[in-house]
């Protein structure tokens, strides 16, 4: 095998509305099991869509933001939502609960908001940044 | 008052045409006259052999093929769009009429909607 | 799928169908000694073979098992998703389409 | 002025994502003071999202899930988003969040969560039944 | 924007970019006699003369200005929100692309 | 590490474009150089005079104006794309530069990437 390579995946689609979840987790299993990294993952416009804690599927249809929850948190990989698009779209965490006095929060753990900084920092650090985008 | 439901998205890509279907599975259980009308990639749909397990989706073949029993009373195609994916009687799915104006189509109903 | 060298070339990734905006912008973009793989709605492509994909594209299998496409003739190239990761170890440069 | 008329609207688009939530609420209003009625909202699809509660644009951006809510409910207009577009995108009410065992609820009133049924019952009763796209 | 006499004719109200690929579907739709209204993003395709729109086709003032095309050469026919509303009273078959 | 932002969704209808342009905004700040590149019905951003108050939206020439103040180094665009949708010398804002090979362009970042 090549050297490891350390990757960022950024995800653009969301779930129900594009295949980019289901692509970017497939690939992220594979390049782990590859003997590569991932430093981060970040989500941006409406990929933040995959950080609610409230979607519900039928149950016979795959859970992408618990498979995604389930796989970051084993492989103890950092992701972010960032805090521009999840804030319109109403992806919100129990800080910007508190500052905009809102009735609940929704984030699923253990993506946590962040600044389009962390995607900047990924692009500088790892040796690849992949994107994931919708279909539209 | 019979209504068209016209599909234009590829499958799988984007959820769009599995809205369609509820939309026109609701349509008929409702007793409400009602087609499925395929344009564009949406033709995709209809051919057979889909096996989506690789992507942890379901196949829509089953959904489709049970349309005429629920009262949805065609299963309509552009065949320039059949033609334009490889689209023939062998690789197409049972039971879709093929149609050779778009316009005729949609004529013959009195609502004509799209699910996204 | 075989062996690849490492390369100073492109790889576009393409999820969008063959009639989508992006995907011609996309063919307009490629150089010839570009490295192409078609995931998502982008293998609808290889229902069509008027299209000028390079020789060298392939296309992820999942997503042609999804959409029926298995027994298509010419027969793309297919690869895993095992096979991206490996793919994106040779290419330095990649555009996400 | 031409005898009223009754309008069903449903939406399909984002708000933040396109600029369905945009047209579809000058169009209603305009209907109102042409003396036309609208019986019903419906949001189907990625329209669901402008049922959120939680959406937090910049303060010097029109808040479009605000702007709905105080027009139904000026109005009295009945909404509703599609049960099943809503499930799966996280859009939930608090029927739902006790049925699933949710951490939370996020459906900003007047807006109800309903089936399709709804929008065949629109389709029968209204005179028009106008639809709002995303522009993908 | 002077009366409209009511009609039996299709009203086609288009928000695609003009090349979107429903644009497409649209534009093969069109019957002769049809009302075409451009909304939103299908404002553009008054940019383009080689497009085949019927002559009666109208785009929102304020979708028009938002995009910078006031001052387009030929003008397009421009409708409010209003003018809208009344389209939308004098025609029974409505399609929203 | 040079990083271009490719926008090829028309202005208004969908957020895409402003949030590419907050992408490179964003590596600007971080002192990383960056450039703008539109494509297709994107070009239409970089139409003067847009008026979006009628629709409830901000303008983004403004922010467009301003982005060599800070920091973004190119905003480049498809000259094609320009003749496609009219855009002339009078009708496109300032400090844009036309291209007339996209694959040249591309060649030019080591990292290209879109919004959505």
């Amino acid at each position: 095998m090549s050297k490891a390579i350390a990757y960022t995946i950024v995800i653009t689609g969301a779930p129900w509305a594009s295949q980019a979840p289901q692509t970017a987790l497939m690939f992220a299993r594979e390049a782990l099991l590859a003997g590569h990294r991932i430093d981060r993952v970040f989500l941006y416009g409406d990929g933040v869509h995959l950080a609610s804690a409230l979607s519900t599927p039928p149950s016979d249809e795959t859970h992408w933001p618990r498979a995604w929850s389930e796989f970051l948190e084993q492989q103890n990989i950092p992701a972010a939502a960032c805090i521009a698009s999840a804030l319109r779209r109403g992806v919100i965490d129990e800080t910007e609960q508190a500052r905009y006095e809102l009735a609940a929060s929704n984030l699923r753990a253990p993506f946590e908001i962040a600044g389009l900084g962390e995607w900047v920092e990924g692009n500088l650090k790892s040796d690849r940044t992949l994107y994931f985008h919708g279909s539209h | 008052m019979n209504t068209l439901i016209v599909v234009d998205q590829p499958p799988y890509g984007s959820w769009a045409g599995r809205e369609a279907l509820d939309m026109v599975f609701s349509l008929a259980a409702f007793d409400q006259p009602s087609a499925l009308l395929f344009v564009g990639p949406g033709v995709n749909w209809l051919r057979s052999n889909q096996a989506p397990s690789g992507i942890n989706q379901k196949s829509v073949e089953k959904n489709l093929s049970a349309a005429p029993m629920f009262g949805v009373e065609a299963i309509l195609a552009d065949r320039s769009a059949c033609e334009r994916f490889g689209l023939t009687e062998a690789t197409l799915v049972a039971g879709v009429t093929l149609t050779d104006s778009v316009p005729d189509t949609l004529d013959g109903y009195r609502h004509v909607a799209f699910a996204g | 799928m075989t062996e690849i060298t490492a390369s100073s070339d492109t790889l576009h990734i393409v999820n969008k169908a063959p009639d989508h905006p992006r995907f011609g912008t996309f063919l307009r973009a490629l150089s010839d000694t570009d490295s192409v793989v078609l995931i998502e709605d982008a293998v609808l492509a290889c229902t069509d073979p008027s299209l000028r994909l390079p020789k060298s594209c392939v296309a992820l299998t999942a997503d042609i098992d999804a959409r029926g496409l298995q027994d298509l003739q010419p027969a793309p190239h297919m690869i895993s998703y095992g096979d991206l990761v490996r793919l994106t170890e040779q290419h330095e440069q990649i555009i996400s389409w």
